[in-house]
C-alpha cells in the first residue's frame, strides 16, 4: 500500500458532519467511482456485462440501482456511474473495465466528486432551496443531475436520505450552500 | 417651430396653445426618391441626414408601428466609443462626436450627458486587454483613461472593494461616454426630418419588395405600393424577416436582450459603470431610476420578453458589485429584439439587388451608433459609396475573412 | 382616527412606531398607513415633480402616493408603500423627496411654476450653451428628481431562493382564490396559494357583507384553516407572484422577515421562489380607479374602496366627515359602510343622473366634484350639482370610485393584450394568456362576491380536469350577487389641473398637450408625459390617461389600446433576485488540490475563472511581488520548481475511433501518434480562428487524455460533444471530463528528473532514453499510488507533469517538497509560470484571444491540408492569410530596464500616434530574470520579416513609449535543448 | 423555459447551453473541392425565422445530450424535442 495520506474534499483528514435542525449533512469520502460508457454498437453486450457485475440490471434513465456490492446510477445515454466503498474497491475502474472489456470505455471518477449524505426529516424542504428538481415527485431510486449553486450536481433519492455529488474542487462552496440553506429553513 | 427656453416661457404664458405637432401625419405619396424602411432611431437619423446633410429630397420613412418603438425606445441609453478594432473605433468615435453636437443640430434636448463610462478590471489579463483597447481608442482620436483600483474607489466608494469574489483591480474610463434620453433621440430626429420635408408614415407595414430585373422599384406596404428610387432597410431585430422578402439570408440571428430600471432614487451613481466579472452594467437616469442590463438570454427570439434566469444573473452581478443595492427595487423589466450578427459588428452596405440597401446587425450596441449609423447610411444611399468610417461594414467580410470580432467569440451570435 | 370598535387588529397590544420624527402607537394587524390614519396623519409624502402634498390613495400594493423611507443605514428602504408595510414595534420611517420638511417643502415652488413645467418641457429647452447641460441644468434636475434615497451601505440582511413545483398555482387568496384552493385542495392536487397580503381573504377582509351569514373575513379565516390542514396545499401569505415566464414558471417573492424589526439569525429577509406549475389560476382581483377632477390629489382623497377598507379592516377613518364621489354602484357601498360605522358622510356625489337611492346621507345625483380645498389635507370639496349650481361641502376625506379594473397584469407578461369589455367599462384578460393560465373572479371581470366564489370553484375544477384530476365543487356559500352598474366617467372638465398619475404629476392637461403635439399612440403618450411610469407602473393612472386620449382622438378605448404590462407586478428588491449569490458567494470557488498547503506557505492567490490559484509564494524578507517571482523563475531554471497545474481541463477520449476523432478535432495530425506519446494540439473554431490549445496523450490505442486551457475546459468539452453527437454520430468515441479527478503538478528544471526519481516507483524507468520528451505513461508513485506521468514542458525546462488521484494531491505536494529539499525545490505560482512561458514564447490566453489564427501564432503550417479538420477550410480565407498578417514575435527593450507595457501598440520610430501607423500590439510582457531584461511578445504585421528592426511600443494610455527590438519569441533555449535533456 | 427532454422529461432550460440553428449539424465535407462557399453558408448564414425554429441545445448540466428543439421564436412554445444524434443520423451523417 502506498504511503500518501488522502485529504477529504473539504480539506481535512476526517469527513465532516453538520446537524442543523432535523437535518444531518455528512461528507462521505469513502466511495470509489467509475464512469462506464458503452462503446458504439456494443450497448447490449455492455449492459449484459454490467448486469453481471452489478447483480442487477444497469439502471435505466434517471435511475439508480444497487446490487449486493456495487451500485450504479444513470448519467447519460448508455453511460453510468458505478459506486463502491473505496476501502474495498480502490481500483473500481479497473474492475469495471475488466468486466466490460472492449464493450465500454471506463474512466476513474473517484477524485472528481465530493459526496454528501443528507439525512433527516423534511429533506425536500432543504432541497427546494437548492435545486429545481421536483423532490416531491422524486421517488427513491431516482437519480438526476441538476444545478445547485451554479454547480452541476447529481442528486440521488433514497428511501430516507439523499446522496449528493458535486464537483470536488467546489466542495466548500457546495457545503456552504447546504449549510446556509438548512439554516434558512430550520 | 424652433424650440427654446423663450418659447417655453411664451407658451406657458399663453396657455400652450401655440405648440404644433412634432411631426405631420402625411398620406403616402406614390413615389419617393428614397424610402427608408424602419422608423427607429437609425431609420429616422438616416432620413434626417439625407435631407439635411446630403440635400436629398422626396424621402419617406415607413414604420410598421409607431416611431421609436423598437430598440431606440427600450435600451439602456449608453453612449461611448470604447472599441478596440480598427473597423469599429473610428465609426463609434464619429458617432460620439455627432452626439456631442446633436441637440443643437436638431433643436431637441435629448439630454446627452457625458457623465463618463467606466469598465472595471478584475484580472491582469483584463488589464492587458483594456490597455490595448484604451491605446487603440487614443490612436483613433478618442479619449481613454486607465484607473487604478484606488482611483476607482475614490470615484465609486460604495462598490464592493472589501468582500468581493472578483476584486476590482482598476478600470478603463472614457469620460466622454455617458447617457442620452433615448426616446428623445427618435423624436428629435423625426421632428428634424419632418421639418425638412421627410414623410414619416406610421402604421405602415412593408409586406414585400417589388424587384424587377435585379432592381428594386419600391415596397409593397399595408397602405399600398410605394415606389422608390432607392430603398434603405434599417429594421434592427426584424432584419432577417424583412430581407427574406427580398430573398436574402443574413449573417444575423435575432435574440432577446432584457433591460431593467429600478424605482427612482436620489442621485447615487455619477456615471455609467460596467462590471467586468459578471453580466451587469448600470447608470442612473435623470429621473432617478437605475437603468441596468446584462447578457442576452441566449436563444433566438422575437418575443420581446425574456426569462427569469437572466434577471437573476443580472441582479447577482449588481449585488456583487454594489452591495448597497439590496433594498433598491426593480421596477420594470423589458425585452427587445437584437439583430445579433456573426461577428458582433454591424453591416451598412448595398445588397445584390440594385437600389436596395441594408443597415443592421447592431447586436445590442445600436443605440450609441444611432447618429453615425444614420449619417453613414445616408452617405451610402446618397453617394453610392461607403462613408470612410464605415468601410469595414460589408456583407462580404464573412466570406472573405475580414470579420470585426471585438469579443473574439466567432460565428456564435449569442456570445457577442 | 380609530373607530371605537371593529377591525382586524389586536387592540390589546400596542406597537410603538415613529414617522417623520414623531412617535405614534398602533396595533398588530395595522399597516403603517392605517396606523398613521388612526393617528390623524394624512400627509405622508410629496409628489415627484410639483412636490404636492400626498396622502394615501389606496389600501394596497397599487399605492402611488404614500411612499416613505423605511428603516435606516444599510436597511434603509426607499419608496416603500406605507399601505403594505406591516406595522411592527419600533418601526421607523421617514418622509422622502421633501426638504427641509414634509410640511414645508422648498421645491413646492415647482407647483407655482407648473405652467412652465408641462409635459416634455425639458425637451425644448436647456440646450444652450451646450456645455451647461452637464454643468448646470442636469445637476439641478437630478437633485430635484429621484424619490427616496439609499445610504449605499451594504444591505446586511441575507436573502434566499428556492424552487417549488405544483399542479395548480393560485395567485390571490380572495374569495375566488380561496374557493379555488378549497376545490383543488380537497381533490388532492398539489396546490400553492399565494397572496401578497399578510392576511388571506383579499377584499373579504375589507368588506362588510356576509358570506353564509358570517363576516366575510371570518369565512375566509375558516377556509384558510381547512387549507392549512391539507398536506397537499401550501399557503404562502406575504408572497407576491410578480412575473409569468415561459412554460409555467412564475417568479414570486416571499417577504419572510419584513414584518420583523430584523430577520432572525440565519433567516432570510425575503425569498425568491421560482414556481413551476402545470396550471395557474389568476385570482388577483380588481383595482379601483379614480376619477380626474381639479385638485383631486390632496391628502384625504382616496379611492372609495380604500376608504371602505380602512373603516372595515382597520377601524380607521381618515376624517370625521367624509364624502364619496362615484360613477357606479360600488361607491354607494362605501357610503353605506361608512355610515354603518358611524362616520358622517357629507354627501354621496354620483355622476349618474339616474343614480340609485342612498340611505343615511344626501345623494347628489348627476353631480360632479369640480374643485377641492386644503393645503396639506382636504378640508372641503366644491360640487357642481345637476342643476348647474355649485355647492361647497366641508369634509376631511373623499372616497372616489371611477369603476374597477380587473388586475390583468400577469395575463399580459407574455405580451398578451387585454380586451375592452363594455359591461364593466374595463379591460379584461383576452385569449392569448400565458400557457396554462386561467383567470377567475374579479380579475376576469366577475365582480359580485357570488360570481367570484363560483368562478373560483369552477375554474379550479376546469384546470384539474385538464390535468386528469377529478374535482368535486364544494357547496357555494351564500353571498351578494349585485350586478355591476357603471356609467363610464373619466374626468371632470376643468381649466385647472386634474391629476391622472399622482406620483409623477401627470394631469389631464398634459395628455391634451401630448395629443396636440402628436404624441398620440399610447406608447408615445406614456413616454412623453411619463404617465404610468411611476413606482406603481400606472395601476391607478393608465386607464384614465388612455380614456382621455381616446376622447381626444375620437377613437374608442379599445382602439386606443394599452401600453405593455411588464414584470414585475410590483417592484422587487434587487437583493432577493440575487439571493445567496452575493459577496464572496457571488460565484462558486474552485480550490486546487494544493490549496491548503499553499495557504500554509503564505501564498498569494489569484482568481483564474472560478479557480483560486497560487500567484506567488512570498518568502520572508521579500518586499515586492517581483522579488518573489524572479526568485521562483531563477530557482526553477537553476534547479527545480513545482507548480499546481490541476486547473487545466482534462478530457478522457476513448473508443476505437478516438484517434480519428482527435484527428478531425485538431488542425494538426493525430491519427499516427504512438501509444505512450504526447502531442501538442491546436484546435480551431469552425470559422478558422484558433480556439484552444493543449496536449493529447495516447495511453492506449483506444484511449487519449486531452488537456485544454483552464479557461476553455467547458467550451472545448461542449464542442467535442457536439462533434461527436451531431457531426459524426457513428464514430465510436466516448468523452468524459476528468479535470477534477486528478491532481496534477508540473515539475520543471534541470533537477526535475532527479527529484521525480525519488517519488516514482522504481519499477518505472524515467531516464531520458526510456522516457524522452513528449512521453507519457501510467505509473505508480510513493509505493503504489496510481499516477500518470507526462513529459511535457510549458516552462521550456526539462519538465514533467505528474498526476495522482485528487485525494492524494495534498500529500503529493508535501512529498515533492520533502523529497526535493536537497534540490532546493521551489514552489512557483501563476506569475512565474507566466514569465517562463513568455521567455519560451508559448502562446496563452492573451494570444489565443479568439481573434488570432494559426498563421498569426506562427503555426500556420500545422493546419493540415491532408485531412478534414474543424476550421481548416475557413482558415484559408483571403482575409485570414494576407501577406502582411500579424505574426507572433518577441520584443526586447533597447534599455533592458524599460518596462514594455502589455497592450501597447507598435509603431515606427517617429511615426505619428495615429491608427494609420499602427503595426500591431504587445500581448504579454514581463521582466525576465533569466535575461535580466524586460521582454514581451505580441503580434506584428509581417513580423517574421522584421526581425532585428527597431520599433516603438507605445502606450499613450499609461504614458509609456519604449524603443524595442523585434526578436524571436523564443527568448530562452530556442533550440529546445533543455527540455530534451 | 422547460425543455421536454426525450429521455429525462421536463428539464429547466437553465441546465442547457444554446448553440443555434440545427443546420449546424449539416457540416459540409471539408475535403470536397471548392468547399469554401459551402462552409461560408454553413457557418454564417441563418434563416432566423420568426416562428418555428429547429435549434441545438446542449444539456450541459444534465446528461450531456445535444438536443434538437423545435421552438417558436415568437411565442417560445416548444413543439418537439429530439436527440440530436438521432437527427444527425436521419440526415445521413455517420462517421
Amino acid at each position: 500500500m502506498h504511503d500518501l495520506a488522502p485529504m477529504t474534499a473539504l480539506g481535512a483528514s476526517e469527513p465532516r458532519t453538520d446537524t442543523i435542525g432535523p437535518i444531518r449533512i455528512t461528507e462521505a469520502p469513502d466511495w470509489a467511482l467509475a464512469s462506464v460508457a458503452a462503446r458504439l454498437g456494443q450497448e447490449a453486450t455492455c449492459q449484459t456485462a454490467l448486469r453481471k457485475l452489478l447483480g442487477t440490471p444497469a439502471p435505466g434513465v434517471a435511475a439508480q440501482a444497487s446490487g449486493p456490492v456495487l451500485s450504479a446510477f444513470w448519467i447519460g445515454p448508455h453511460i453510468w456511474m458505478f459506486e463502491a466503498p473505496y476501502a474495498t474497491h480502490p481500483d473500481l475502474a479497473q474492475q469495471v473495465k475488466a468486466a466490460c472489456a472492449d464493450t465500454a470505455s471506463v474512466t476513474d471518477q473517484t477524485g472528481a466528486w465530493v459526496r454528501f449524505e443528507l439525512t433527516g426529516r423534511d429533506l425536500p424542504r432543504l432541497m427546494e432551496r437548492l435545486c429545481n428538481l421536483d423532490m416531491g415527485a422524486m421517488q427513491a431510486g431516482h437519480a438526476r443531475r441538476s444545478v445547485i449553486e451554479h454547480l452541476g450536481c447529481y442528486v440521488i433519492r433514497h428511501e430516507d436520505s439523499i446522496t449528493l455529488y458535486g464537483p470536488r474542487s467546489s466542495a466548500q462552496t457546495l457545503h456552504h450552500a447546504l449549510i446556509t440553506a438548512a439554516r434558512s429553513v430550520f | 417651430m424652433r424650440y427654446s427656453g423663450f418659447r417655453v416661457l411664451k407658451e406657458a404664458l399663453t396657455g400652450h396653445r401655440g405648440w404644433t405637432p412634432a411631426w405631420r401625419e402625411p398620406a403616402p405619396q406614390p413615389h419617393y426618391d428614397i424610402v427608408i424602411v424602419g422608423g427607429g432611431g437609425h431609420g429616422l437619423a438616416t432620413a434626417y441626414y439625407l435631407a439635411k446633410e446630403f440635400r436629398q429630397h422626396r424621402i419617406a420613412v415607413i414604420e410598421k408601428g409607431w416611431i421609436g418603438g423598437g430598440n431606440v425606445g427600450r435600451n439602456t441609453t449608453i453612449i461611448r466609443s470604447n472599441y478596440l478594432l480598427d473597423g469599429n473605433e473610428p465609426f463609434y468615435e464619429f458617432s460620439l462626436k455627432l452626439w456631442e453636437g446633436l441637440e443643437q443640430d436638431f433643436n431637441y434636448n435629448a439630454m446627452v450627458s457625458q457623465r463618463g463610462i467606466l469598465n472595471l478590471i478584475h484580472t491582469d489579463a483584463q488589464r492587458d486587454a483594456f490597455t490595448r483597447r484604451g491605446n487603440a481608442m487614443i490612436l483613433n482620436g478618442a479619449d481613454a483613461e486607465l484607473l487604478s483600483a484606488e482611483q476607482v474607489r475614490r470615484e465609486y466608494p460604495f462598490l464592493n472593494f472589501d468582500d468581493a469574489r472578483f476584486p476590482i483591480k482598476g478600470g478603463l474610463a472614457q469620460r466622454r461616454g455617458g447617457t442620452v434620453r433615448h426616446d428623445a433621440v427618435a423624436w428629435g430626429y423625426a421632428r428634424g426630418a419632418d421639418s425638412r420635408g421627410v414623410d414619416i408614415l406610421q402604421n405602415c407595414e412593408v409586406t414585400g419588395f417589388r424587384i424587377e430585373h435585379g432592381k428594386c422599384l419600391g415596397v409593397e406596404t399595408s397602405r399600398g405600393f410605394i415606389g422608390a428610387g432607392k430603398v434603405g432597410v434599417a429594421v434592427a431585430g426584424s432584419s432577417s424577416r424583412v430581407m427574406a422578402k427580398a430573398g436574402m439570408r443574413l449573417p444575423i440571428e435575432s435574440h432577446v436582450l432584457q433591460a431593467f430600471v429600478s424605482e427612482g432614487l436620489k442621485p447615487v451613481l455619477p456615471g455609467v459603470i460596467t462590471f467586468g466579472a459578471g453580466h451587469f452594467y448600470c447608470s442612473q437616469s435623470d429621473k432617478g431610476g437605475l437603468v441596468f442590463g446584462g447578457d442576452i438570454d441566449g436563444y433566438n427570439s422575437y418575443a420581446q420578453r425574456g426569462n427569469l434566469p437572466v434577471i437573476e444573473d443580472v441582479a447577482e452581478g449588481g449585488m456583487a458589485l454594489f452591495p448597497g443595492l439590496g433594498r433598491v427595487r426593480l421596477l420594470r423589466v423589458w425585452g427587445g429584439i437584437m439583430d445579433m450578427s456573426m461577428d458582433g459588428s454591424p453591416i451598412i452596405d448595398r445588397t445584390h439587388v440594385d437600389g436596395l440597401y441594408f443597415n443592421g446587425g447592431w447586436c445590442y450596441g445600436g443605440f450609441k451608433a444611432t447618429p453615425a449609423s444614420g449619417w453613414c447610411f445616408a452617405h451610402l444611399l446618397a453617394t453610392g459609396t461607403p462613408h470612410p468610417t464605415a468601410t469595414a461594414y460589408r456583407f462580404d467580410r464573412f466570406e472573405r475573412g475580414y470579420m470585426i470580432d471585438e469579443k473574439g467569440m466567432g460565428a456564435q451570435p449569442n456570445l457577442h | 382616527m380609530r373607530l371605537k370598535a371593529g377591525g382586524q387588529i389586536d387592540r390589546d397590544t400596542k406597537l410603538s412606531f415613529r414617522f417623520d420624527g414623531k412617535h405614534y402607537k398602533g396595533h398588530p394587524g395595522d399597516t403603517l398607513a392605517s396606523a398613521l390614519l388612526a393617528n390623524g396623519v394624512r400627509l405622508m409624502g410629496r409628489s415627484f415633480k410639483y412636490h404636492r402634498p400626498r396622502g394615501v390613495l389606496t389600501a394596497g400594493s397599487d399605492e402611488p402616493n404614500a411612499l416613505v423611507e423605511l428603516r435606516s443605514g444599510g436597511r434603509q428602504e426607499p419608496n416603500t408603500r406605507a399601505t403594505v408595510v406591516e406595522l411592527f414595534d419600533g418601526l421607523h420611517a421617514a418622509p422622502q423627496n421633501a426638504w427641509p420638511s414634509l410640511r414645508f417643502d422648498a421645491l413646492a415652488i415647482n407647483d407655482k411654476l407648473s405652467n412652465f413645467l408641462t409635459a416634455g418641457f425639458y425637451y425644448k429647452t436647456f440646450m444652450w450653451p451646450a456645455a451647461f447641460w452637464e454643468k448646470l441644468y442636469e445637476p439641478i434636475i437630478r437633485r430635484a428628481a429621484g424619490l427616496g434615497s439609499i445610504t449605499t451601505q451594504p444591505d446586511p440582511d441575507p436573502y434566499d431562493k428556492g424552487f417549488l413545483h405544483c399542479d395548480l398555482l393560485i395567485i390571490g387568496a380572495g374569495p375566488s382564490g380561496l374557493m379555488a384552493a378549497l376545490t383543488a385542495g380537497r381533490a388532492g392536487a398539489r396546490v400553492i396559494l399565494a397572496d401578497e397580503d399578510f392576511r388571506m381573504g383579499g377584499r373579504l377582509n375589507a368588506e362588510s357583507y356576509a358570506i353564509s351569514e358570517m363576516a366575510g373575513s371570518d369565512w375566509a379565516a375558516q377556509i384558510v384553516a381547512e387549507l392549512v390542514s391539507l398536506p397537499n396545499v401550501r399557503l404562502m401569505p406575504r408572497t407576491t407572484v410578480f412575473g409569468a415566464f415561459d412554460h409555467g414558471i412564475y417568479g414570486a417573492v416571499e417577504r419572510v422577515s419584513d414584518h420583523l424589526p430584523v430577520p432572525q439569525t440565519g433567516k432570510p429577509r425575503q425569498t425568491l421562489w421560482r414556481i413551476y406549475t402545470r396550471r395557474t389560476l389568476l385570482c388577483a382581483g380588481a383595482l379601483e380607479r379614480p376619477i380626474a377632477f381639479a385638485n383631486n390629489d390632496r391628502p384625504g382623497i382616496m379611492t372609495a374602496s380604500a376608504l371602505r377598507a380602512y373603516v372595515n379592516r382597520w377601524a380607521v377613518s381618515p376624517a370625521e366627515t367624509v364624502a364619496v364621489f362615484t360613477n357606479n354602484d360600488d361607491g354607494h357601498r362605501t357610503a353605506a359602510d361608512l355610515i354603518a360605522k358611524g362616520v358622517k358622510v357629507a354627501a354621496l356625489i354620483d355622476t349618474r343622473p339616474d343614480a340609485p337611492k342612498a340611505a343615511g346621507t344626501e345623494l347628489l345625483a348627476g353631480a360632479q366634484v369640480i374643485d377641492t380645498s386644503g393645503r396639506l389635507g382636504l378640508t372641503g370639496v366644491t360640487v357642481k350639482l345637476a342643476n348647474g349650481q355649485t355647492r361647497k361641502l366641508a369634509c376631511g376625506a373623499l372616497g372616489v370610485s371611477g369603476g374597477w379594473n380587473p388586475n390583468v397584469s400577469l395575463t399580459c407578461h407574455q405580451r398578451g393584450r387585454p380586451a375592452w369589455e363594455e359591461r364593466i367599462a374595463a379591460f379584461v384578460p383576452a385569449g392569448d394568456l400565458p400557457q396554462g393560465m386561467i383567470v377567475a373572479g374579479a380579475a376576469g371581470g366577475q365582480f359580485s362576491t357570488h360570481a367570484t366564489l363560483a368562478g373560483g370553484a369552477e375554474k379550479a375544477a376546469q384546470a384539474l380536469t385538464d390535468l386528469g384530476i377529478t374535482a368535486t365543487k364544494p357547496d357555494l356559500p351564500q353571498a351578494e350577487d349585485a350586478p355591476t352598474r357603471i356609467t363610464p366617467f373619466w374626468h371632470v372638465k376643468s381649466d385647472k389641473r386634474a391629476w391622472l398619475d399622482f406620483q409623477n404629476d401627470v394631469t389631464v392637461k398634459d395628455v391634451k398637450l401630448a395629443h396636440q403635439e402628436g404624441f398620440r399612440s399610447v406608447e408615445h403618450l406614456k413616454r412623453y408625459t411619463t404617465l404610468g411610469m411611476a413606482t406603481d407602473q400606472g395601476k391607478t393612472s393608465n386607464m384614465g390617461g388612455l380614456a382621455i386620449m381616446a376622447e381626444l382622438t375620437g377613437q374608442s378605448i379599445a382602439q386606443t389600446g394599452t401600453t405593455m404590462f411588464r414584470p414585475p407586478y410590483t417592484p422587487v428588491a434587487m437583493g432577493v433576485l440575487a439571493g445567496r449569490s452575493t459577496g464572496q458567494d457571488f460565484r462558486p470557488t474552485r480550490l486546487t488540490p494544493s490549496h491548503h498547503w499553499a495557504k500554509e506557505q503564505g501564498a498569494v492567490f489569484v482568481e483564474v475563472g472560478m479557480w483560486l490559484r497560487a500567484q506567488w509564494f512570498p518568502r520572508k524578507g521579500e518586499t515586492t511581488w517581483r522579488e518573489s517571482v524572479d526568485r521562483e523563475v531563477s530557482a526553477t531554471r537553476a534547479s527545480v520548481g513545482v507548480c499546481d497545474v490541476t486547473t487545466l481541463g482534462k478530457i478522457d477520449v476513448q473508443g476505437t475511433d478516438a484517434a480519428e476523432f482527435l484527428n478531425r478535432s485538431y488542425c494538426n495530425a493525430f491519427a499516427k501518434l504512438p501509444v505512450g506519446r504526447v502531442r501538442y494540439g491546436l484546435m480551431l473554431r469552425e470559422d478558422g480562428i484558433a480556439f484552444d490549445d493543449g496536449t493529447a496523450a495516447r495511453l492506449a490505442e483506444d484511449h487519449f487524455v486531452v488537456t485544454t486551457t483552464t479557461a476553455n475546459a467547458v467550451p472545448v468539452y461542449r464542442h467535442m460533444e457536439f462533434a461527436r453527437q451531431c457531426l459524426w454520430p457513428d464514430m465510436d468515441v466516448q468523452l468524459i471530463s476528468t479535470t477534477e479527478a486528478w491532481a496534477q503538478y508540473a515539475i520543471a528544471g534541470p533537477n526535475a528528473r532527479k527529484l521525480l526519481q525519488k517519488i516514482v516507483d522504481p519499477a518505472f524507468d524515467i531516464s531520458n532514453d526510456a522516457f524522452p520528451f513528449m512521453a507519457c505513461a501510467e505509473i505508480t508513485v510513493c509505493n503504489g499510488c496510481p499516477a500518470r506521468l507526462f513529459r511535457i514542458s510549458f516552462s521550456g525546462e526539462l519538465a514533467y507533469e505528474l498526476a495522482v488521484p485528487t485525494r492524494y494531491g495534498d500529500a503529493l505536494i508535501r512529498r515533492i517538497m520533502a523529497e526535493g529539499a536537497e534540490f532546493d525545490v521551489t514552489p512557483y505560482g501563476t506569475e512565474a509560470l507566466g514569465v517562463m512561458r513568455i521567455e519560451k514564447g508559448h502562446a496563452a490566453g492573451n494570444e489565443l484571444n479568439g481573434q488570432t489564427t494559426a498563421l498569426n501564432l506562427g503555426m500556420g503550417r500545422m493546419v493540415s491540408e491532408k485531412k478534414d479538420s474543424i476550421g481548416a477550410v475557413l482558415s484559408r480565407r483571403e482575409g485570414l492569410s494576407t501577406a502582411d498578417a500579424l505574426k507572433l514575435v518577441g520584443f526586447r527593450p533597447k534599455n533592458p530596464q524599460s518596462r514594455i507595457p502589455a497592450g501597447a501598440h507598435l509603431l515606427e520610430k517617429g511615426a505619428k500616434m495615429i491608427v494609420a501607423n499602427d503595426l500591431g500590439y504587445v500581448t504579454s510582457a514581463c521582466y525576465s530574470p533569466t535575461l535580466e531584461s524586460y521582454i514581451a511578445i505580441g503580434f506584428l504585421k509581417n513580423g517574421q520579416a522584421r526581425m532585428g528592426e527597431t520599433l516603438r511600443a507605445a502606450s499613450p494610455l499609461t504614458g509609456e513609449d519604449v524603443e524595442i527590438e523585434i526578436v524571436s519569441a523564443h527568448f530562452v533555449d530556442p533550440e529546445g535543448d533543455r527540455l530534451r535533456a | 423555459m422547460i425543455i421536454n427532454h426525450p429521455l429525462l422529461g421536463p428539464c429547466d432550460a437553465q441546465e442547457f447551453t444554446y448553440k443555434g440553428d440545427a443546420r449546424l449539424i449539416d457540416r459540409p465535407d471539408g475535403m470536397a473541392e471548392g468547399s469554401g462557399p459551402a462552409f461560408y453558408d454553413y457557418a454564417y448564414l441563418r434563416d432566423n425565422p420568426a416562428g418555428e425554429h429547429r435549434e441545438l441545445w446542449f444539456h450541459e448540466q444534465g446528461d450531456r445530450s445535444w438536443l434538437v428543439v423545435t421552438r417558436n421564436t415568437v411565442t417560445h412554445d416548444i413543439i418537439s424535442v429530439e436527440l440530436a444524434r438521432d437527427v444527425a443520423r436521419s440526415m445521413g451523417r455517420s462517421r
